[in-house]
């Protein structure tokens, strides 16, 4: 595992990740998420999650993303016109991003285990899909039913919310 | 037997809420609980041993609450007085133009209410009945009030109830206080409890205190005693009868069922401060009363001042003293309830209870004259009557704690002062006597009040049984204090 | 044992009764009652006073036990028997005479109700045996006071009056309330015999007793109008003539002096008290003689005579001596009743004019009312021969005795008294009518006529000992002093000749003295130190109470709790983006608890 | 050589990127993609503490990684529903902005 | 004897027959759905008296996500009498649904209407059992997509799309931090499993400040279910805003659920002493919050959603005391009073509106709804021989058990505060002439219900055993 594949692809992902909320247009926003997500997938695959990254880019960087960018098409958004920023609002907001950074990293760095270096897997290691997809339908069957019905009621929200009206 | 007592209010407003005719409803109820309740003190039997007319339910194991009514001698009197004043308070209601059955309604419930807090042996609905009233005297000033109606019944409310949780919570440490296993609310076990020294001295002042507080709250005892004068002056006469006669002795009932007995150390402990606030009451709310300018204002005020005496009484803690306080809060039930009945026909036919704008009513309303001075000649504990007997028991109770030759300590001197408000209090209801039924009646509105006749006979028979019941008690204290016998213990005998 | 003094106590109470219950409207038979019941407790009085029964049942009227014990009986020693006898008397002919006088008075049922609470209440203090029942019947004869007083109340300046005497009479009972309480809290027990026998429990400790002897004092201050509570009495004479002679004359004032007689044995414990007790006597009878002489309402000068004579009788009393005390009240209860009662016969003829300077003449218009009254004049201002004379040497021969300052202040109080009587004499009975009415008016029917023939016979020869003896122990003089009827007589002669020298066929009055007239300024002084505390303390009061205690602190406490929600509302300011930060915040400042705190 | 920290300080990074975008942005849409920054970054730490913690077999703890795919899974579903609100809420208000939705207050 | 499990699928089983009969039903009045949940919801409550014992708890597979103790039976039947009362209430509150719903027929979107809260009530039913966070993870998700859509039902209302944006902004941002708190927690443990959790905070030497940094984050999201202060912010604007039934669902259902899994988080988490602390903070600003704010409200929806944090804050004592009897017991309570409250707001706000004048002379309109409300007012106030005191009355024993006479002490301020709103709504009803006189009629399934309601309220609050035994 290489070092400069891991900073590239932070890199990538933090200032594309940071492009999604300072673009003022929406469909550029969409597409620098679709970038960072393309980034953390790679750092997905960095860990060796391959399935995981798999899914990343299929699902999000793929079908969410899409629905983004279509909604955003269908509703038609340019860029937002300039508005007033409200300075005493972005200030607060900014300010208690960065104190929850802080705090974030001041919690890493109390961190025993945070100077872990990257463990070596054994090399009669199980293939990662196989692994996931046992603990998902055995282990994890029954949250896995949940989530189910979660969709499906996603399913029936949206049908419910978008339905067409009819004058 | 209590059970009846207790449910008969609220079946009669059961009753009417469901449709039957709500006065006639309401005062046979109340005539028949009246009934009840002098039969109940006929068939009670003054020796010791505790509580009579037994009744108990369970309503919950593990916490120990049980539904248990009885009644000793003290209750019987406080019973006694809620029934008596109820039947007078329904009888005197006059005809109500909006809502008559709610009225009636919330008028048992506050009836309930009492009567339930008396009758109750177990803390817990104990507590819970008199809460029971609350909402009804929110409604009734609110409703059926004059004057600053919204703003007195708010403070009322609110103030009670808070007053009430404080005096809940003291009611849970008392619970608690207990150690596990011999937990309960029951106020027998608790009795046997604390007579073998199962609470420790330092919970007994922390209780004492929150309960002085909850307690004092709820009998406006200075300085939580803002809520009291505005709400008497708001409330609809018989809400005030029943509020003023009868539910505020539940927090002096209180004081007496179970902060004195269970917590004696407590009450030694508190003894200066309570001596200090009732004063507080005694002399300063007295001179607040003298200051008053209208009649319902000025009998809250007093209703207020007069608790003073029998906290006095309560304070004193021996055997005088406490006969004297328990007397006391029935004497001072009737009475008030009276001078609030009559102050609230007199509110009906001027309507105005402001001094300056009454007089010579003694010629117009002469049996209101006469009653109202009777009333009045109770209120300020003249001999005949029952508060009299009461607060010479109590003088003396208190005079005794702690004499010696070397002067005068901590009571003598509280008793002194409370003898002034004798004359305080004489001050302030012959002022107000002089204003509204003597001197030359005013002229311009003489003329409106050619409308007032006096009372009519209907609404006199309460009257007379109100007089009738203070002057019984006034001329045989006796009669009171032979049932009273077995609720003091004699070992408070010994007490200085 | 013999109910008799029961049924004599008790009479007048179902009277009132009857009267209230049942015959309000009837106003004769109401006023017959009443008089049935007053001329049966007389009956009852006079055997009880002839045949000498000493004991009757007694009750308990509160009963704790050991503890604490209050019974209802009744003292029949000679000292009540007779004080029974003479209120019972005295009380029956104004009774009668009250048929007359309130003959046509509205309220007359009122009123003779009022007059038996009187009765039952009197008899009570005569009767009772121990402090708190003797207490119960003081207050009780405050409150027909009262009742009888304010009997007009329609009028403004009865109201008043019936209300300053009630009140000035409870605060005489603080006191009086107060000695009870500290004499039984030393001696444990209400008894007045229980309390003699213990009295060695008090005199050990002088100030104790001294204390509470004075306090005892107050109530008789009160209920006997002794300076400074005095003020009440003069105001009392609002009430109906009949009232005025036998409540504010005759009986109530007189109770505070016998309930000092009775427990005198506390007061002569303490010689501080008794000198208290004394000077009060002779201050109360000096400064009310003063005031006496410029007054011009007939009642009102009888009143501050009754006031006098009072002084002299406490001043008895602070001398150490209870029966010259009860020997000058018994002559004076005679004397004073004829006197009043004969103003009211006055008043009624002249339909109720009470001014003298507007009678003049009257001794040829009412010739037995002038008579009797002429008899009574002579019998107060101590003229040989009356019986005033006799009772009032023995006080004045007594503080010859023990002090000089007393005496000669007695004796000057005696002259005194001799110049307003003539005066008044003079002015309202002699000369020429000086109003319509004076000179128009007729004598006195029957009923009212002949209780003041009644009357004039014991307040003439009252003082003989043949007929005084009778009903009371007479102080015995060690040594008849002459010195005594010499100086009072001289007094009584300069008294006498200065007021006819004075007033005779004047029209209005010679000289003025604004001091004496207006009574020492004392009304208005109380009416300013009640505004400058009492009233002043009160307004305070409910200043504090209804704007700080109330206003402030209670509205205050919850409109602060408001304002606070009123605040905390504005948070929620619907914009989600503020909302987010919100949260924001609330994360950055549960974490900064959680974890760097 | 990369340690977990350094994942956790990058996932970190890109949950507060989340996190500000939350808290910075106005238009709802752009909100909406903040809050999935947001749980992307909450996976990368997931992934990172399962490769990085290995089981006693010396195998990374899949557990993690089973989570990550329930995260995703109930993300995708969240977003199709909050998609469909806001294109409700353009279809009645025409706007997207948050400034504009504040009847609701105090 | 029925096993655990069987309800949840019962509930789902139910729901789908509704969904696909709905999709068959044509034009026919949607209503019989409702009641047909109703009577299967009744069933499966009935059902959930006859359960076998549940197998201890495993160390993986089903048992180790499921657990069928007391506690998750107890709140599973309290889902589902919370849904089946709130399926009462949207019958009645249907003809308002049609007037939101734009479409084409004029029963559309009401079969979804009814049968989406059945599908909540199963997410909230594995709520009550879950005893791992991802378990925990995907019914509360469950839970919160279905409020999703429930919130802004009624699309063609502005008001209630402003509501179902911002519960959707929100309450994803807290599902944001819930996850990335169950991540260090999962990091540092290395499980998810609450009790396995639970034995490697008491053996293994960890580092408390990430675990707590973990902790803490869960409890935000948590935090943000039960309305405490500060994540409260969003309950105004949604309650105010979304269909009634849907707020009461809301404000029980979802606030219940919240409760259970804080009960179960804090339970391995306790042995940190800083978590105590932080409970008490929580709730003593929630109490004040709620309580405070909620003083000069006017509209009555509103205020219930101020009374709803405040009644968290009361209930928050109760878990920071430690008290589970007491908590259980004040939700029980909370549950009766604020659903009957929510029925009268349905009966009445629907024909004359929300704001508390809107109520003035309801006593004279309607004396049965003006009754029920003034129960359901003093029960949330706090007067003896309601459910709601006893409630009080548990939790106020509980703190003083643990001397948390700082909480005692903001208690009894706010039970004052209460008194004043609460009954700012009794007096609007009795005391204030009413505005129109037209009568007001109600069903006789919501009269019913309400009746059965009332009696409930005062039957706990006289004779409470049946709850305290339920829990034993």
């Amino acid at each position: 595992m290489s070092p400069l594949f891991f900073w590239l692809f932070s890199a990538l992902m933090l200032i594309f990740g940071t492009a999604v909320i300072i673009n003022r247009n929406p469909v550029a926003s969409a597409l620098s998420l679709v970038v960072c997500f393309i980034g953390l997938a790679a750092l997905f695959v960095s860990l060796d999650a391959f399935f995981l990254g798999t899914i990343q880019v299929l699902v999000y960087a793929g079908a969410v993303m899409v629905l983004f960018l279509f909604i955003i098409m269908l509703l038609d958004l340019r860029a937002e016109e300039r508005r007033r920023i409200n300075f005493l609002a972005f200030g607060g907001g900014a300010a208690v991003a960065v104190i929850f950074f802080f705090q974030l990293y001041a919690v890493i760095n109390h961190l025993a285990i945070a100077n872990l270096p990257f463990p070596t897997l054994p090399q009669a290691r199980t293939d990662d899909v196989h692994s996931v997809g046992l603990l998902l339908f055995g282990n994890y069957n029954l949250p896995l039913q949940v989530i189910g019905i979660l969709i499906l009621v996603a399913t029936i929200g949206v049908i419910v919310l978008s339905k067409k009206e009819l004058r | 037997m209590l059970l009846f007592l207790v449910f008969a209010p609220l079946l009669a407003a059961t009753l009417i809420l469901l449709g039957s005719p709500a006065r006639l409803t309401a005062l046979f109820s109340a005539a028949v609980s009246a009934a009840v309740t002098f039969l109940a003190l006929f068939l009670y039997r003054p020796v010791p041993g505790g509580f009579q007319f037994l009744s108990s339910f369970t309503v919950s194991e593990s916490w120990r609450i049980h539904f248990s009514l009885g009644a000793d001698g003290l209750s019987l009197i406080m019973l006694l007085l809620a029934a008596l004043v109820l039947l007078c308070a329904v009888w005197f209601t006059p005809p109500i133009e909006k809502s008559e059955r709610l009225f009636y309604v919330c008028l048992l419930f506050v009836a309930a209410g009492a009567i339930g807090a008396f009758a109750s042996l177990d803390l817990f609905f104990f507590y819970a009945f008199h809460e029971l009233a609350l909402i009804p005297t929110f409604l009734l000033i609110g409703i059926w009030g004059s004057g600053n109606r919204s703003s007195a019944a708010w403070k009322v409310t609110i103030y009670l109830g808070v007053g009430s949780f404080v005096l809940l919570l003291g009611l849970i440490l008392l619970y608690r206080s207990v150690p596990e296993g011999a937990r309960t609310f029951d106020l027998r076990d608790l009795q046997t409890i604390a007579a073998n020294g199962g609470i420790a001295a330092p919970a007994q002042n922390q209780i004492f205190l929150l309960l002085l507080i909850g307690f004092g709250v709820l009998v406006s005892l200075f300085p939580f005693h803002s809520w009291a004068p505005e709400a008497y002056a708001s409330a609809p006469a018989p809400a005030a009868m029943l509020h003023a006669g009868v539910l505020k002795k539940f927090g002096l009932y209180g004081l007496l069922r179970l902060a004195l007995p269970l917590l004696p150390q407590g009450a030694q402990h508190w003894r200066t401060l309570v001596i200090v606030l009732l004063l507080g009451n005694i002399i300063y709310v007295g001179l607040a009363t003298i200051a008053q300018k209208r009649l319902d204002w000025m009998l809250g005020y007093s209703s207020v001042m007069h608790m003073g005496y029998i906290f006095l009484g309560i304070a004193s803690a021996n055997l005088i003293g406490l006969n004297g306080a328990a007397v006391l809060m029935f004497a001072h039930g009737i009475s008030i309830a009276l001078l609030f009945a009559l102050a609230g026909e007199i509110r009906r036919r001027t309507r105005t209870l402001v001094f300056s704008d009454l007089g010579g009513l003694g010629k117009l309303m002469p049996f209101a004259g006469f009653a109202f001075g009777l009333a009045t000649f109770a209120a300020i504990g003249l001999p005949g009557f029952a508060n009299f007997a009461a607060e010479v028991m109590v003088f003396f109770g208190a005079f005794r704690v702690g004499a010696d030759w070397q002067g005068f300590h901590l009571f003598q001197i509280a008793t002194a002062l409370a003898l002034w408000g004798v004359v305080i209090s004489a001050v302030y209801m012959l002022r107000a006597y002089r204003a509204i039924f003597m001197g030359p009646p005013n002229d311009s509105t003489l003329r409106e009040w050619k409308a007032a006749p006096d009372l009519t006979l209907t609404l006199r028979w309460p009257v007379i049984l109100l007089i009738a019941a203070t002057l019984i008690v006034g001329f045989f204290p006796s009669s009171l204090l032979s049932v009273l016998r077995p609720t003091f213990p004699a070992s408070l005998a010994a007490n200085p | 044992m013999s109910t008799l003094p029961w049924i004599a106590l008790l009479l007048p109470l179902v009277s009132v009764f009857v009267i209230t219950i049942a015959t309000r409207p009837l106003r004769t038979i109401s006023a017959l009652i009443s008089v049935a019941a007053v001329l049966g407790s007389f009956v009852c009085a006079a055997i009880i006073f002839f045949q000498e029964t000493s004991a009757a049942p007694s009750f308990l009227w509160i009963d704790l036990g050991s503890t604490f014990s209050v019974p209802l009986g009744l003292a029949l020693d000679p000292l009540s028997r007779s004080m029974l006898f003479m209120v019972t008397g005295v009380g029956a002919l104004i009774h009668i005479y009250s048929l007359g006088y309130m003959g046509s008075d509205e309220g007359k049922s009122r009123y003779f109700a009022g007059l038996s609470l009187f009765m039952f209440s009197m008899l009570g203090i005569v009767l009772a045996n121990n402090f708190v029942m003797m207490f119960i019947f003081w207050e009780l004869v405050g409150v027909s006071s009262w009742l009888l007083i304010g009997h007009w109340f329609e009028r403004a300046s009865a109201a008043e009056a019936a209300k300053k005497a009630f009140i000035t009479n409870r605060i005489g009972d603080f006191g009086f309330m107060l000695g009870i309480l500290m004499v039984w809290s030393a001696t444990g027990s209400l008894g007045f015999d229980g309390i003699a026998t213990n009295l060695n429990r008090l005199t050990s400790h002088p100030t104790y007793l001294t204390i509470a002897a004075l306090c005892v004092f107050c109530g008789a201050v009160g209920k006997s109008a002794q300076f400074p509570l005095h003020v009440w009495l003069p105001d009392a004479m609002e009430g109906p003539t009949p009232v005025s002679a036998l409540i504010h004359a005759a009986t109530m004032v007189a109770a505070g002096v016998y309930m000092l007689v009775r427990v005198g044995f506390l007061i002569n414990a303490s010689s501080t008290a008794l000198l208290v007790v004394a000077w009060i006597g002779t201050i109360t009878a000096l400064l009310a003689a003063l005031m006496a002489t410029q007054q011009d309402d007939i009642k009102r000068i009888l009143a501050y005579s009754t006031l006098s004579q009072l002084g002299y009788m406490v001043m008895a009393v602070g001398l150490a001596s209870g029966a010259a005390a009860m020997f000058h009240l018994f002559t004076h209860a005679a004397f004073k009743a004829l006197l009043f009662l004969g103003s009211g016969s006055i008043i009624y003829m002249l339909h109720h004019e009470q001014n003298i300077w507007k009678m003049g003449g009257l001794a040829k218009r009412l010739p037995i009312t002038f008579l009797t009254f002429l008899i009574g004049t002579l019998a107060l201002i101590g003229f040989p021969g009356f019986s005033g004379f006799f009772s009032k040497d023995a006080i004045l021969a007594l503080a010859f005795q023990r002090s000089l300052s007393i005496f000669v202040l007695g004796a000057l109080t005696a002259l005194l008294t001799a110049f307003y009587m003539t005066r008044l004499v003079i002015v309202a009975l002699f000369g020429r009518p000086r109003s319509q009415m004076a000179a128009q008016s007729g004598e006195s029917p029957a009923v009212m006529t002949i209780p003041l023939m009644l009357l004039a016979i014991p307040a003439a020869i009252g003082g003989f000992g043949f007929f005084a003896a009778r009903f009371l122990t007479l102080p015995n003089e060690k040594e008849k002093l002459l010195v005594v009827p010499i100086v009072a007589f001289g007094c009584l002669l300069v008294g006498v000749l200065g007021a006819v020298f004075l007033y005779r066929n004047r029209s209005e009055e010679p000289i003025s003295i604004p001091l004496f007239s207006e009574r020492f300024y004392l009304d208005e002084f109380y009416a300013w130190l009640i505004r400058w505390t009492e009233d002043l303390l009160a307004s305070f009061a409910g200043f504090v109470d209804r704007w700080i205690l109330d206003g402030a602190i209670i509205r205050g406490l919850s409109g602060g709790t408001w304002s606070g929600g009123f605040l905390l509302r504005l948070l929620q300011v619907g914009n989600l983006q503020a909302y987010g930060f919100l949260f924001g915040l609330g994360v950055v400042v549960l974490l900064y608890f959680t974890i760097f705190h | 050589m990369v340690t977990l920290g350094d994942y956790l300080v990058v996932s970190g990074l890109l949950f507060t990127i989340g996190f500000a975008g939350v808290l910075l942005r106005r238009n709802i849409i752009i909100i909406f993609m903040s809050l999935e920054l947001m749980l992307n970054g909450a996976n990368l730490s997931l992934v990172a503490f399962s490769r990085f913690r290995l089981d006693s077999l010396g195998q990374p703890n899949y557990h993690g990684q089973v989570f990550v795919f329930f995260i995703i899974t109930v993300a995708a579903a969240e977003v199709a529903v909050g998609l469909a609100i806001i294109v409700a809420l353009y279809r009645a208000r025409r706007t997207t902005h948050v400034e504009d939705i504040n009847t609701l207050k105090f | 004897m029925i096993p655990a499990p069987v309800l949840e699928i019962a509930v789902l089983v139910l729901g789908m027959i509704l969904l696909l009969g709905e999709a068959f039903a044509g034009e026919s009045d949607r209503r019989i759905f409702a009641i047909a949940g109703i009577l299967g919801l009744i069933a499966v409550l009935v059902a959930s008296f006859f359960l076998a014992t549940a197998p201890p708890s495993a160390t993986q597979g089903f048992w180790s996500f499921y657990s069928a103790d007391p506690l998750a039976i107890f709140f599973k039947r309290f889902a589902l009498v919370t849904t089946i009362l709130v399926l009462v209430m949207a019958i009645d509150y249907a003809p308002a649904i049609q007037a939101g719903v734009a479409s084409a027929t004029r029963q559309a979107g009401l079969g979804e209407f009814f049968t989406l809260p059945i599908f909540t009530c199963a997410g909230l039913m594995w709520m009550a059992s879950a005893i791992d966070f991802v378990m925990i993870f995907v019914s509360l998700e469950l839970i919160t997509i279905s409020f999703y859509v429930l919130v802004s039902f009624t699309r063609r209302n502005p008001l209630t799309l402003e509501a179902g944006v911002k519960y959707l902004i929100l309450s994803a941002l807290s599902t944001g931090f819930l996850v990335y708190g169950i991540t260090w927690i999962f990091g540092l443990t290395g499980e998810t499993n609450l009790g396995r959790i639970g034995v490697s905070l008491t053996t293994a030497n960890i580092d408390r400040v990430p675990i707590l940094f973990g902790f803490g984050l869960v409890l935000v999201a948590l935090s943000f279910k039960i309305a405490a202060v500060p994540f409260q912010i969003w309950v105004p604007d949604v309650y105010q805003g979304a269909p009634t039934p849907v707020t009461a669902f809301l404000s029980v259902g979802s606030k219940a659920a919240g409760f259970v899994v804080l009960l179960r988080v804090l339970a391995p988490f306790l042995i940190l002493p800083e978590v105590g602390r932080l409970l008490v903070g929580i709730a003593a600003l929630t109490l004040i919050y709620g309580n405070f704010a909620a003083l000069p409200q006017s509209n009555l929806k509103r205020l219930l959603a101020y009374s709803s944090i405040a009644h968290a804050g009361y209930v928050l004592v109760g878990v920071a005391a430690l008290s589970g009897t007491s908590v259980a017991f004040y939700l029980v309570a909370y549950l009766l009073m604020t659903l009957l409250c929510f029925a009268v707001l349905v009966a009445v706000g629907s024909s004359t509106g929300d704001q508390i004048e809107d109520y003035a002379g309801l006593a004279k309109r309607s004396p049965f709804l003006a009754f029920a409300l003034l129960i359901g007012m003093i029960a949330l106030a706090g007067v003896p021989f309601t459910a709601g005191f006893l409630g009080k009355f548990f939790i106020f024993d509980a703190a003083i058990r643990q001397h948390q006479t700082f909480l005692v002490v903001i208690g009894v301020v706010t039970v004052g505060c209460g008194f004043y709103y609460y009954l700012k709504v009794v007096r609007a009803m009795y005391w204030l002439e009413p505005t129109t006189s037209e009568p007001l009629t109600v069903s006789a399934l919501s009269r019913l219900t309400m009746t059965g309601l009332i009696a409930a309220i005062i039957i706990l609050g006289v004779y409470p055993q049946p709850i305290l035994n339920a829990l034993r």
